[in-house]
């Protein structure tokens, strides 16, 4: 029950703010805030007094097990049930999800003025569908939140969202990652759907349920279309590079805490769909896939870093270094060593918060010089107080700076998936270096060269250097001491990469290469 | 009998062809009228003379005269000739003739390789085979066709109603604007 | 030999059907439109009767009757609106009532 | 021992509050508290040494907290402490706190001082784990550190574009470098199944065969890294520019310390070296072939923080050198000589600068040594070190011994490139000196020159400059526990002294002929090389041989080429095609949309007929 | 066979409508009088609504001509509904009509009697008289505010081309009577077992074409739009609703009853001209800024989508038209009761364009509540009924592996969100100075608002509780009778 509440409370508190509206313009504000402290107090409660060193997937293939679970039918003539379970993998990713929703309603206490109460409402209703989506285990389900997190979504961007140059309105981003996802979102249930039916025709009972679609056996070539159906799906919203477009739009015309959640939390259920359901469903698809996805991450490295150069917008540069720090998930997904896995998760929740730093960085410039335009800016080192080295901070994070979580993320990825592909790692590793490139790009162009005025800005205000703070905080501690978030979601990690190695074509030939 | 069917079919054929290309709708009428009533002859032919005889009644006495009607209530002029003379270049009656010719080979070409072979003998049907199946298992057709009826009654009452205070609508749709503005 | 082939029966109704469809074509002028919509529904009433009558049955007579009480109220519906075109717009032209495209 | 922490955490506290006292310390106490972390850790730093050395053990282990854990991987956040990393943590916070003093006097009146000290402890305390980590991750951790904090100090004049760019180079090239040591490290792991040094270098001996290819594959990848970090052959050319920062920063980073890093790393990994001897070669090779490059290089510029640059990667190339052939000690020794003197000549540059109103071109200075008899005598002292003065200088001791080395490991090309480049560092010190203290003053910066007072300014010099004379000389780093021993070791026979006698004529010769060249002849050598081939040769040598242009054209061009080319997202545009054909198919099917009845009809009538034809002609 | 007791009482639902007319029609010549007819209308509805209970004990029975089973039920009761929603519109919108507002009641009446006559024929006479009936009384109903020129040109339009396709519709009859000599479907399917001659393929394609009319089917769409944006609010729900709904139905018992009609070449027309409803319609609502014209391309769309069902034929196919049907039905009569209801106060043509609309939430936030959950169940979006509606047929279009109409669903949909998102997001923008129009505040108060608000609660309560819905269409489909 304790699942579903979690659910619920983000959908309840987003009426309340709706609603509390009347009250005044800081009514929904502090709903919102609470609402998101309670999901994240429930979270780490259960983080606390939960047991996440599961036992693993034994060799006779016993059922994955939760550490919480709940079910409860919901349209009996499909065997679609209300299913949601909790391992360490959505434990950590709904954590994510409450703190970056605080932040998310932090850094738009002062941004948002019109229409707080609405506003309001769709943040958490995205946060709340986010929730539902690492918690749900029942396909439908899945899709379900999946799809209907988009629709908030949209709303934040094509209402609250800036207006970008050259005819990059918000609304067209909006439209653009609306249409990208759900037109990707279909083509996931037309592989659910497959799945289903595959399973109906081998056990003659319809299912939805995670554990027993599980079971289905499939042919190959069926195996792997499905399989594509769910990569798609998941690959638009990672995004990876040739489906990427919607990306840099949406997150350069959302407001702050629609980019925030963007790049911190939508971005992170693609992997979590990857790792939970395209991996353990379709592990040899995936296996005989894994070249392919890992030539496609390595594309978007080198592609999202070479056109985060060239951007002259804060946003679009930032959003382009998500798809390249998205690359390194993907290669770390299909790379299946344990090593890599965690670097998956620990880069996840990394970039979480360095995108979400940057981009609060990039939403207080806007405050203060009303324009996100690189070429108005520059020599702003000395004007703004503390933000520059946040800023700076943040952009270390974000190259891999050793200390920083990114940097444990990326290593791990690496030093995972050398073994198997060592090529791939090498090449990948030169996005290391583009990774500084468009860094420090920004920095330069930013923060030095002539200053372009003399009056100083405002310093950030408590909020503000609180939220900076905390965020500096973590990535940090993160960086340094990382073992507990690893031994939480290590049991669910070695579930897959157990999955996925028991087919393992690809190590057996890597092995056969030394 | 078939002498009857193939002359009164010709004559249907070419009168509907006068009916189309006249620019006159009164001659336009006259032909239609013509046509139905070669139809109607058709039907003797083919031994359905209570058919023919609707066919007379109802079309060419009925629905024509309501034609007629309309047409000299309206008093189309010279000028409507002269238009409608303006509208039947080629250009224009070029493409629809092509497409319906088309169509027309398409439906022959269908009827030739289907199965034909029945072969009607002109024995007379008369009225009461059609009453008795009318007011016996489809009496509930008639009853809709009376509700069609109704409708179209009811329709063609309240559309052809001339007598409208148009101008007071008028009127009053600035005030609505306003309103709303 | 005594009787006419079916498919010549129904040959003529295709032949005015596809007249019917030339003139609701080529013509702009409503009248002209509703007396082709009439040469159609004649056209098909005409095909019951053939087969009615091929097959020796008084349904296809019973069709007709049908067909004919519908091309009745066509025909006052049409002519009411061909009235009221009229009456508002001075024209027959169905195309000149043409306000929405696109 | 347990107080190791202590000597990181210092400077790291020192970092902590200066971030985030958010402008309210002063510039004053933000120097106060600067200084003092720095000093505290040197002391601390002291008190280990004089503990370690005492106890006589070969090393000890002191391991913080597991970073993390899975599977394998489980680096620590651990230290070893040894006699390298003592060397090393010695000079770093020695040297540290010296510079760090002066740049109190340096960087009065500067804007950001609070900044300034921010970055320098939070470069110590990089530093420092980067030479106490005892695994390749943590070593890592502090390689990528410096790096950064060499970034921010360089462009800490952060308005001045050129500044920045400065800076993004520095970082990127080391970057570079540092992409290849993260795929040895990848390879070592996978290779030896661990990260720690210790455990690789007693590994690394078991697994690899000598010369085995994965061996010579990691050597080399490392021996990138250490490029990079080192400013050698061909990652050298940010090193120059770097001295866009403060004349503090450049003493402590880029002559001192940081990069000195890579020599660190090789001699840290010796025992993958070992088993890579076409590598270790190769080290040597690009040593030699750096000092002989980069002395070229000094010969001909005319800023002096610039001499003092190439002058530094010249010096780095001995050390190379001196690996190369196997004598990591000489290279550490030589290392800790040129922290000393090196260090000292900065600083006197430094004062120079600060003095003459942030003059630094030889062209606009000359004849100060009256005004600044302090300076000058740090530029004598520290410029008789590094040209190696007979005897009398730090720089003799330790170059002489990297000649000898050479020579007993029966690389003779190799010592010959030494005494050559010994040669050239006698002209290029000489002509530096003479430029800058004597002749006439060439501008009003000069001429109005303030001599710097106070303890804080004279106090570094003068320690400094005892540390480079034969004094420094006795300090002796305790690596025989930890470094192999090199093949010239304990051979004192008559090959040394005959090569000491060379060394120093080499020395004496070039010091002497510069003398005559630069005091009596300068005029005309300005007029010799501005014609003919001469001036092309010292168009080459003053752009460093033109490696800056060659990468720009072959490097930096199609990459921004390539950004341009991509700026407009074209893969995206390629989607796009998708929604400019709904787009075009949307704006063909509205024509249908006529609303004229007669075409609609007719559109009715074309489907039917299309329908029937498709029955014909299937039926 | 002749009609008996039972059958009379089996007739009960479609009785109640025709004698409810009558008593309209006396009405009205007795003493007009607005609300009391429209009163009446609902009772009479109403009941025939509640009849229908009483009938489901007698379903399946076959009365002559017409089936009263579980189809024929499923569909009078969705028929009924959208009568009784469009009465309730049609209360709101014709208040303001200047002259006569109650022969729309008696139009409206007898248009569902034909839909539910043509939803449960079984012969060729029901099904031709039916679909007259349910047609004759729309021209009347389109063409009703004929002051207005653009409901005018709808009602000759829908006239004009309604008639050729009926006549369409009529030969295609008569050739398939030719051929077998039967009338009924149940002694069609008898004469058409085995191979079908090339006339009754043709008479069944010119069937489809007449049919396909009705349900907008590419390419015999092209009247949809006009004819939506031209006549009054209710009149274009009760075309878009009811008509579709009884039309889509009689198909699929033809489909069911005689496979002819899903055969062969048939089949594959059947399923390119399902691709290209699909596309054609999304594709031509992209840049509409008429919301009853984009309404219109919409149902095209739709429609497109749910012949999918009629090509797979098959498996889920009859439950998932069913469940689109409903899913449909809820959605426009949502849809099109927001824009009746915005229309009402104001005279002239109908506020359909789309700045009209602009911030309407900002002004009626609970109307654009209502607009946006049909908007996005339109789309198909979950938590709305239309994604339950959308996931039937894509489950139907993999079940049976028919890939290029799940790709065609697929791009349909996605074309589709381009225009929904357009009007979704106008809806909430405020830019000053625009034209506007509002319901009238008390909009919830009125029998027309309280329909709409029941169908958004509807919409979301399917969405996200389908259950009770499938199991209800469920046990309808299964009492289907060939």
């Amino acid at each position: 029950m304790t699942l579903l509440w979690l659910i619920l409370i983000p959908f309840i508190g987003g009426l309340l703010c709706w609603q509390g509206e009347r009250f005044g313009e800081q009514a929904p504000r502090w709903i919102a805030l609470g609402t998101m402290l309670m999901v994240l107090a429930i979270t780490l409660g259960l983080w606390f007094y939960g047991d996440y060193h599961l036992p693993s997937l034994d060799p006779q293939g016993e059922a994955v097990r939760w550490t919480m679970e709940w079910q409860v039918a919901w349209i009996p003539r499909f065997g679609i049930s209300i299913h949601l379970a909790l391992d360490g993998l959505s434990l950590v990713l709904i954590a994510l999800t409450g703190f970056l929703g605080i932040l998310a309603v932090l850094c738009s206490w002062h941004e948002i003025v019109h229409r707080v109460g609405f506003f309001h409402l769709n943040l958490l209703w995205i946060l709340g569908g986010v929730v539902g989506v690492f918690l749900a285990i029942d396909l439908f389900l899945f899709f379900f939140f999946w799809e209907m997190m988009l629709v908030p979504m949209y709303f934040l961007i094509a209402l609250w969202g800036h207006s970008g140059s050259k005819g990059r309105t918000r609304i067209r981003a909006a439209t653009k990652f609306f249409i990208y996802t759900q037109a990707s979102g279909l083509l996931m249930l037309v592989s659910i759907l497959g799945l289903v039916f595959a399973n109906l025709a081998h056990t003659g009972e319809y299912s939805f349920d995670y554990a027993t679609l599980m079971q289905t056996p499939l042919s190959d070539g069926l195996a792997m279309w499905l399989m594509l159906g769910f990569f798609i799906a998941f690959a638009v919203k990672l995004p990876v590079v040739p489906l990427h477009g919607w990306l840099p739009d949406a997150h350069a015309q959302a407001p702050t805490a629609g980019s925030v959640d963007l790049a911190g939390i939508l971005l992170k259920t693609a992997a979590y769909g990857m790792l939970r359901f395209a991996l353990p469903l379709f592990p040899e698809a995936s296996q005989a896939f894994a070249p392919v996805a890992m030539g496609l991450g390595l594309l978007g490295i080198y592609y999202g870093a070479l056109l985060a150069c060239g951007q002259q917008d804060l946003k679009r540069l930032i959003a382009y270094t998500s798809i390249s720090h998205m690359g390194f998930v993907l290669i770390g997904i299909y790379a299946g060593t344990e090593l890599a896995l965690q670097g998956v998760v620990m880069l996840m929740v990394a970039h979480a918060f360095s995108a979400a730093g940057l981009f609060i960085v990039s939403g207080q410039l806007y405050e203060r010089l009303h324009t996100r335009d690189m070429r108005e800016m520059g020599g702003l080192w000395g004007r703004l107080g503390s933000l520059p080295g946040f800023s700076l901070f943040f952009v270390a994070a974000s190259l891999g700076m050793p200390g920083t979580a990114n940097f444990l993320g990326e290593m791990m990825i690496l030093f995972g998936a050398f073994p198997l592909v060592p090529w791939v790692v090498v090449l990948a590793s030169g996005g290391l270096l583009l990774a500084a490139i468009y860094s420090l790009l920004l920095m330069q162009r930013v923060h030095f060269g002539p200053p372009q005025g003399k009056e100083h800005f405002a310093d950030l205000d408590r909020r503000e250097y609180l939220m900076m703070l905390t965020l500096t905080g973590l990535v940090l501690l993160f960086g340094l001491y990382p073992q507990p978030l690893l031994d939480t979601t290590g049991a669910a990690m070695l579930e897959v990469q157990q999955l996925f190695e028991g087919v393992a074509p690809l190590s057996s030939l890597a092995k056969g290469n030394q | 009998m078939e002498i009857a069917f193939y002359l009164s079919g010709l004559v249907a054929v070419l009168a509907t062809l006068g009916v189309i290309t006249n620019t006159n709708p009164v001659h336009a009428l006259l032909y239609l009228i013509v046509s139905l009533i070669a139809v109607a002859l058709v039907f003797c032919a083919l031994g359905a003379p209570f058919a023919g005889a609707l066919e007379v009644i109802v079309y060419a006495g009925a629905i024509m005269v309501l034609f007629v009607f309309v047409v000299m209530m309206l008093n189309l002029s010279d000028t409507v000739e002269a238009q409608e003379r303006a509208w039947l270049k080629p250009r224009i009656w070029l493409g629809p003739s092509v497409l319906s010719g088309v169509l027309l080979l398409t439906l022959i070409a269908i009827l030739w390789l289907g199965d034909g072979g029945r072969v009607i003998e002109g024995e007379t049907l008369t009225a009461k085979a059609v009453g008795s199946i009318l007011f016996g298992p489809w009496l509930l057709v008639v009853e809709l066709a009376a509700m069609l009826l109704l409708a179209a009654l009811v329709t063609a009452s309240h559309v052809g109603r001339l007598s409208s205070p148009a101008g007071s609508a008028g009127r009053r749709e600035p005030d609505a604007r306003k309103e709303a503005s | 030999m005594s009787g006419v082939p079916m498919e010549h029966g129904l040959v003529l109704a295709s032949i005015l059907f596809a007249l019917g469809i030339a003139g609701l074509i080529c013509r702009r002028n409503m009248v002209f439109v509703l007396m082709s919509l009439e040469i159609m529904l004649n056209a098909a009433a005409l095909a019951f009767i053939v087969g009615g009558t091929a097959w020796g049955q008084p349904e296809g007579q019973a069709m007709f009757l049908l067909v004919i009480t519908l091309a009745a109220a066509e025909a006052s519906v049409g002519l009411a609106l061909l009235i009221q075109l009229h009456h508002r717009y001075k024209t027959l032209d169905v195309d000149a009532a043409n306000r929405m495209h696109g | 021992m347990s107080l190791l922490p202590l000597t990181f955490l210092l400077p790291l506290a020192g970092t902590l509050v200066l971030a985030l006292s958010r402008g309210r310390l002063g510039p004053r106490s933000s120097a106060v508290v600067g200084v003092v972390s720095v000093g505290l850790a040197a002391l601390v730093t002291a008190w280990i040494g004089w503990h370690f050395v005492d106890s006589g053990v070969g090393g000890v282990d002191m391991t913080l907290w597991t970073w993390l854990s899975v599977g394998d991987f489980r680096p620590t956040i651990g230290l070893r402490l040894d006699g390298l990393s003592l060397t090393m943590i010695g000079i770093i916070t020695g040297v540290g706190f010296l510079i760090h003093l002066f740049a109190a006097w340096y960087m009065q009146g500067e804007a950001g001082v609070t900044r300034f000290f921010a970055f320098m402890n939070l470069f110590v305390f990089s530093m420092l784990l980067l030479v106490l980590g005892d695994n390749m991750l943590l070593l890592f951790l502090g390689w990528e550190g410096v790096g950064l904090c060499s970034y921010l100090l360089i462009g800490y004049y952060y308005w001045t574009e050129a500044n920045g760019w400065a800076a993004f180079k520095a970082f990127i090239v080391t970057r570079l470098g540092d992409v290849f040591l993260a795929i040895g490290l990848f390879l070592m792991f996978r290779e030896l199944g661990t990260l720690n040094i210790a455990e690789i270098l007693q590994r690394a001996p078991e697994v690899w065969a000598e010369g085995a290819w994965q061996a010579q594959l990691a050597a080399l990848l490392i021996l990138g890294g250490a490029l990079g970090k080192s400013a050698q052959l061909p990652l050298h050319t940010w090193l120059a520019d770097a001295m866009a920062g403060p004349t503090p920063v450049s003493a402590l980073i880029h002559a001192a310390t940081m990069v000195t890093a890579g020599v660190y790393l090789i001699a840290r990994l010796h025992g993958v070296f070992e088993l890579a001897p076409g590598v270790l070669y190769l080290v040597g090779l690009i040593g030699a072939v750096t000092l002989l490059l980069a002395g070229f290089a000094a010969l001909a510029q005319t800023d002096i923080k610039r001499v003092l640059a190439y002058s530094t990667m010249s010096q780095i190339g001995y050390m190379f050198l001196a690996l190369g052939v196997g004598a990591y000690d000489a290279a550490i020794f030589h290392l800790m000589m040129h922290g000393f003197f090196k260090a000292l000549l900065f600083l006197s540059a430094g004062a120079v600068i600060v003095s003459c109103h942030h003059e630094q071109d030889m062209r606009r200075l000359g004849g100060l040594w009256r005004r600044l008899p302090l300076a000058y005598a740090g530029f004598v002292v520290g410029g008789a070190a590094l040209a190696a003065l007979p005897l009398v200088t730090a720089g003799f001791y330790s170059k002489d011994e990297i000649l000898w080395e050479a020579l007993a490991a029966g690389h003779g090309g190799l010592m010959l490139a030494g005494l050559i480049g010994a040669f050239l560092t006698s002209l290029y010190t000489l002509r530096l000196i003479i430029g800058t203290f004597h002749g006439e003053m060439k501008s009003d910066n000069a001429r109005h020159a303030e001599p710097g007072r106070g303890l804080v300014h004279g106090l570094p010099l003068v320690v400094l400059a005892v540390l480079s004379t034969f004094l420094g000389a006795w300090i002796h780093p305790p690596l025989e526990a930890v470094l192999p021993t090199s093949p010239g070791a304990g051979v004192h026979g008559a090959g040394h002294t005959v090569l000491g006698i060379v060394a120093a004529a080499t020395s004496l010769v070039g010091l002497g002929l510069g003398a005559w060249l630069f005091l009596t002849r300068w005029r005309w050598l300005s007029e010799r090389v501005s014609t003919g081939w001469a001036a092309r040769l010292w168009w080459l040598w003053h752009n460093a041989w033109g490696f800056d242009i060659a990468y720009d054209r072959l490097l930096v061009r199609p990459y921004r080429g390539l950004v341009r080319l991509l700026e407009s997202d074209l893969i995206d545009r390629l989607l796009l095609l998708a929604a400019w054909l709904a787009w075009g198919l949307h704006r063909g099917l509205s024509l249908t949309q006529s609303g004229k009845m007669r075409y609609y009809a007719a559109t009715m009538a074309a489907g039917v007929t299309l329908v029937l034809l498709v029955l014909v002609v299937s039926g | 066979m002749m009609l008996t007791t039972t059958h009379l009482l089996a007739l009960m639902p479609i009785l109640l409508v025709c004698a409810t007319a009558l008593v309209v029609m006396l009405g009205i010549a007795w003493q007009r009088h607005h609300t009391a007819v429209a009163v009446v209308t609902v009772a009479g509805l109403s009941l025939a609504l509640l009849s229908l209970i009483a009938v489901w004990g007698l379903a399946p029975l076959a009365t002559p001509m017409l089936a009263i089973d579980g189809l024929s039920l499923f569909a009078a009761t969705l028929i009924l509904m959208a009568a009784l929603a469009c009465t309730a519109l049609g209360h709101a919108y014709l208040a303001h009509h200047q002259g006569p507002r109650e022969e729309f009641y008696l139009l409206l009446l007898c248009a569902t009697a034909g839909g539910m006559v043509l939803a449960a024929s079984t012969h060729l006479a029901t099904l031709f008289l039916g679909l007259e009936l349910l047609s004759m009384p729309l021209y009347g109903m389109l063409a009703y505010t004929y002051r207005e020129r653009r409901s005018l040109e709808a009602g000759i339009k829908y006239l004009v081309l309604s008639a050729a396709a009926t006549a369409t519709l009529l030969f295609g009859m008569a050739l398939l009577y030719a051929e077998t000599g039967r009338l009924d479907f149940a002694g069609l399917t008898a004469s058409l077992a085995g191979s079908p001659g090339v006339w009754s393929l043709a008479g069944a394609g010119l069937m489809l074409a007449g049919l396909g009319f009705k349900l907008s089917v590419v390419p015999f769409h092209l009247w949809t739009p006009d004819v939506y944006e031209g006549g009054p609010g209710p009149a274009a729900t009760f075309l878009a609703t009811a008509s579709k709904v009884a039309v889509f139905v009689v198909l699929l018992r033809l489909m069911l009853a005689a496979p002819v009609f899903g055969e062969g070449w048939l089949h594959g027309v059947l399923a390119v001209m399902a691709v290209l409803t699909m596309l054609v319609g999304n594709l031509l609502a992209l840049t509409q800024a008429n919301l009853k014209r984009l309404l219109g391309y919409s149902s095209i769309a739709h429609f497109g989508y749910l012949l999918t069902a009629l090509v797979i034929g098959e498996g889920l196919a009859v439950e998932a038209s069913g469940i689109y049907l409903v899913v449909y039905l809820c959605t426009t009569l949502a849809a099109f009761g927001v824009v009746t209801l915005v229309s009402s106060p104001y005279h002239g043509e109908d506020a359909a364009v789309l700045h009209h609309y602009r911030g309407l939430f900002w002004r009626r936030p609970y109307l654009t509540a209502v607009l946006t959950v049909a908007l996005l169940s339109l789309a198909g979006i979950p938590f709305t009924a239309g994604f339950i509606g959308k996931f039937y047929i894509i489950a139907l279009g993999v079940e049976a592996g028919r890939w290029w109409l799940v790709g065609g669903v697929i791009a349909g949909s996605a074309i589709g969100l381009f225009y929904y998102l357009r009007v979704m997001v106008t809806l909430y923008l405020t830019e000053a100075g625009m034209q506007r129009r509002d319901a009238p505040a008390n909009w919830g108060m009125s029998a027309g608002g309280i329909v709409v608000l029941g169908m958004a609660v509807l919409i979301v309560v399917l969405g996200i509780y389908p259950a009770p819905m499938i199991d209800w269409v469920q046990a309808l489909g299964m009492t289907a009778t060939g």
